[in-house]
């Protein structure tokens, strides 16, 4: 019961959110707008039990990414300027597009799984934080992707410092 | 109990609002805002299979926060480029870039 | 005394209370759930009133001032008349903000840090028991980030937004350390529920992991935003930083968020790295470990505000230098020693693989230090003082540049 | 589901409330008497200066670049750490790789100056 209308009332706030994130012309707006989607997606793990990925999701999501995000659109931008129309004008096509595939993958979903429900025995293990850290390195387990992670995130840094700062005497002249 | 279609009905919904913002707005960091959407509702798919068909399981947990780090990259990659691109241009419109047109 | 050797009688007999009333069982359990919050909530808010009396009486006297003495005794009342004032004065709110953001930061900045103590346990079986209670302290402490990224943008003043950039660019900065060093009590514990944290100090983590102790103790207070790291709003100098168009009780928020942040590093770092509620009797009579948490807290927080009385500010590239190229490598380092030791100490108990981790960051300690002497050689000329000068370095006015905004 | 976590859920409806009170109280309890010079943009003494902008700074994303990188990685570890009971030697050092990892991520936006403040 309470699950439920915990689930419900997420999921309406969840995608009001996103539609805000991707409609409103006020791109700070927007950011925020995915923000609280960020946040209603932790809570629906919360309500699957992975506690860990859910404050991993604010840690990361809430805390890094959209922060990033907002710090990309405020420094890009002037102070009280307006926003003027963020919109393509092909944006029917988008639309179209768009609103077709949901329908499908919904119609599917239905047609596939109509009203699947949680398996009685199925409990999550109460050390399953534990457990996900032993799969991830071991050798039988996730490694690879594990390390993988790791130097595509390393690649990311190294890239995104190379290409964004082009070191200190480059910002000079660039500024001359 | 909630049954599973309607996590995936909602990942749905949230992947759909996604595409429509990745295909409709003209700035990129609007585009990236789509695309953050579109890999949340990935999450949500994933976990809820995890949750329905598999708790005992680490694989879609492991999943998950491979999608994190992946995720993670693509961000701080996307806005770099985004960034240099704005430094060049003074645009950060995606029309504005139209250097490979010709 | 049942009660004082089990206080969760309170809540059994609040709940036969309100099932008598004719309650559903339900409504009761959600009932109870409203009110433990609500006197988890309103217990810091009130506890505030008393800290902002004690800080400033605290660093008067540091500073050879008497403080607030003319309202009440020792001028205790002086925060009940801050508060009336500050009820009382015109919310004046920027014609050009964004009105819903404006009203929304002070909110988060407040509630983000309440929310910190759900997941502090607070004696043996009572209080915060949530299995990755550690990342949860993370995650909340990113809605205080947001919160004054947020004010700095709504009011649409462009010292506010540069404030607030600053300000968070130091948060997140100071996040890094703080992120690492919690990694090891986790390590340690091999769990990131608080409670069992606190369980697995036989011989409290400080002992055995007294450098993360002093990067987390440090690092918070820059992420706190105080002394000698405040100087994204240091009131003698620049206005204010981020909270410039702030007045009357949304001003309050920001600043009663502040000091209970304050108050809550030194509640953690009492649970993490000091035993928490551990202390003798504690057991038997889980009030008293209440008692005892409080006290260790208490000792802390009175660090944090001799440091605030006693420091001068730092400047800024040496404040993000300070965390990046020094907190982030050492704590980096601690990390991977105590990970490779205890795995060999772990079979030791409990003193030995204390002690060996303590020798270790000794020895990791006098290695940053001589590395600090070496790059300090280095960098700058040193300010000794020679026969007939004072000891200080020279002043030499930057070139002239052209207007730049920032 | 875990009744902390019911909790935490009823301390989160609850607690921005706690904090909204006193605003709401003291929006009321003030007095109001708006003019355009009181709402005006507050500078330093004088008259606001229209068009100056904010100089874009890319230090700001930098640092918020290099925090993202290093907040994903630590947030790998915790697991890690949490199972270190179940770990062979072996595990222990994918781990430590890890770090590592993170270390030369750290030493190249060092070398490279990303993380100097500059004026």
């Amino acid at each position: 019961m309470v699950t439920t209308f915990v689930f419900l009332l997420t999921a309406v706030v969840m995608l009001v959110a996103a539609l805000i994130a991707v409609l409103k012309d006020n791109l700070v707006h927007a950011a925020m707008g995915l923000v609280v989607t960020l946040f209603g997606t932790a809570v629906l793990f919360v309500l699957m039990e992975a506690y860990f990925l859910a404050v991993a999701q604010v840690v990361i999501y809430v805390g890094a990414i959209a922060i990033l995000i907002v710090f990309s659109i405020m420094l890009t931008r002037r102070v009280g300027a307006a926003w003027g129309a963020q919109t393509n004008p092909t944006w029917p096509f988008a639309l179209l597009v768009a609103g077709l595939l949901t329908v499908l993958v919904t119609r599917m979903v239905r047609a596939w799984a109509p009203d699947q429900v949680l398996p009685a025995a199925a409990a999550v293990p109460a050390d399953m934080t534990a457990r996900l850290g032993a799969a991830l390195v071991d050798p039988n387990g996730y490694v690879v992707p594990f390390e993988v992670a790791s130097v595509l995130l390393l690649a990311a840094l190294i890239g995104a410092v190379y290409v964004a700062w082009g070191g200190r005497k480059a910002e000079k002249e660039t500024h001359k | 109990m909630i049954p599973l279609s309607w996590y995936l009905v909602v990942a749905a919904l949230l992947f759909g609002i996604g595409v429509y913002g990745v295909l409709a707005r003209k700035n990129a960091v609007a585009i990236l805002i789509g695309l953050e959407l579109m890999f949340n509702a990935v999450l949500v798919n994933v976990l809820a299979f995890w949750r329905y068909l598999q708790p005992g399981e680490t694989a879609g947990l492991v999943f998950a926060v491979v999608i994190f780090a992946v995720a993670a990259a693509e961000v701080a990659v996307g806005l770099a480029l985004f960034i240099a691109v704005y430094r060049k241009f003074g645009s950060s419109d995606v029309d504005d870039i139209n250097l490979l047109k010709w | 005394m049942a009660f004082l050797q089990d206080p969760t009688l309170i809540v059994e007999w609040l709940r036969q209370l309100l099932l008598g009333w004719g309650l559903s069982p339900a409504l009761t359990s959600l009932a109870l759930y409203v009110l433990g919050a609500l006197a988890l909530a309103t217990g810091p808010l009130l506890w505030v009133i008393f800290l902002i009396w004690f800080e400033r009486k605290a660093v008067a006297r540091i500073q050879d001032r008497l403080g607030p003495n003319r309202v009440g005794k020792y001028g205790l009342l002086q925060p009940f008349a801050d508060v009336l004032k500050l009820l009382t004065k015109e919310d004046i709110i920027p014609a050009k903000a964004d009105k819903f953001l404006y009203w929304m930061a002070p909110i988060l900045s407040l509630a983000g840090v309440l929310l910190l103590w759900p997941a502090v346990p607070l004696g043996k079986g009572i209080g915060g028991n949530v299995n990755v209670a550690v990342l949860y302290l993370v995650a909340v402490g990113t809605l205080s980030t947001f919160a004054i990224l947020v004010a700095g943008w709504s009011a649409n003043n462009k010292y506010a937004l540069l404030g607030a950039f600053r300000t968070v660019a130091q948060m997140i900065s100071y996040e890094v350390p703080i992120v690492l060093a919690l990694l090891v009590p986790v390590l340690l514990a091999r769990s990131m529920n608080l409670q069992d944290i606190v369980a697995a100090q036989d011989v409290w983590f400080v002992v055995a992991a007294p450098l993360p102790a002093l990067i987390f103790f440090i690092a918070s207070i820059a992420e706190v935003g105080r002394t000698p790291f405040d100087l994204l709003e240091a009131e003698s100098e620049i206005i204010a930083g981020f909270h410039i168009e702030y007045s009357g009780m949304k001003f309050a928020m920001f600043f009663a968020g502040e000091f209970l942040h304050a108050f809550t590093v030194g509640v953690l770092g009492a649970v993490l790295f000091f035993g928490g509620w551990r202390g003798p009797g504690a057991e038997a009579y889980p009030i008293l470990g209440l008692f005892y948490l409080w006290l260790k807290a208490f000792l802390l927080y009175f660090v944090i505000v001799w440091v605030r009385g006693t420091f001068p500010r730092v400047r800024i590239d040496h404040l993000l230098d300070f965390t990046w190229k020094f907190l982030t490598p050492l704590a980096l380092v601690v990390l991977m020693a105590t990970a490779v030791l205890d795995k060999a100490l772990v079979r030791a108990g409990a003193w030995p693989r204390a002690l060996g981790l303590l020798v270790v960051n000794a020895v990791i300690w006098l290695l940053a230090q001589r590395w600090l002497r070496k790059v300090e050689k280095r960098l700058e000329p040193p300010m000794v003082a020679q026969p007939g000068q004072y000891p200080v370095a020279r002043y030499t006015p930057p070139e002239p540049q052209a207007a730049e905004g920032d | 589901m875990d009744s902390t976590w019911v909790f935490i859920g009823v301390f989160f409806a609850l607690a921005p409330l706690l904090a909204a009170a006193p605003i709401v109280i003291g929006h009321y309890l003030g007095p109001s008497k708006p003019n355009p010079i009181k709402n005006d943009v507050y500078e330093c003494g004088l008259k606001t200066v229209g068009d100056a902008w904010v100089r874009f700074k890319v230090q700001y994303y930098l640092f918020a670049l290099v925090f993202l990188i290093f907040d994903v990685e630590l947030v790998f570890l915790y697991p890690w750490a949490v199972a270190y009971d179940m770990l062979p030697t072996f595990a222990v050092l994918e781990g430590l790789l890890f770090i590592v990892m993170l270390l030369a991520a750290l030493m190249y936006a060092w070398k490279r100056e990303a993380l100097d403040w500059y004026d």
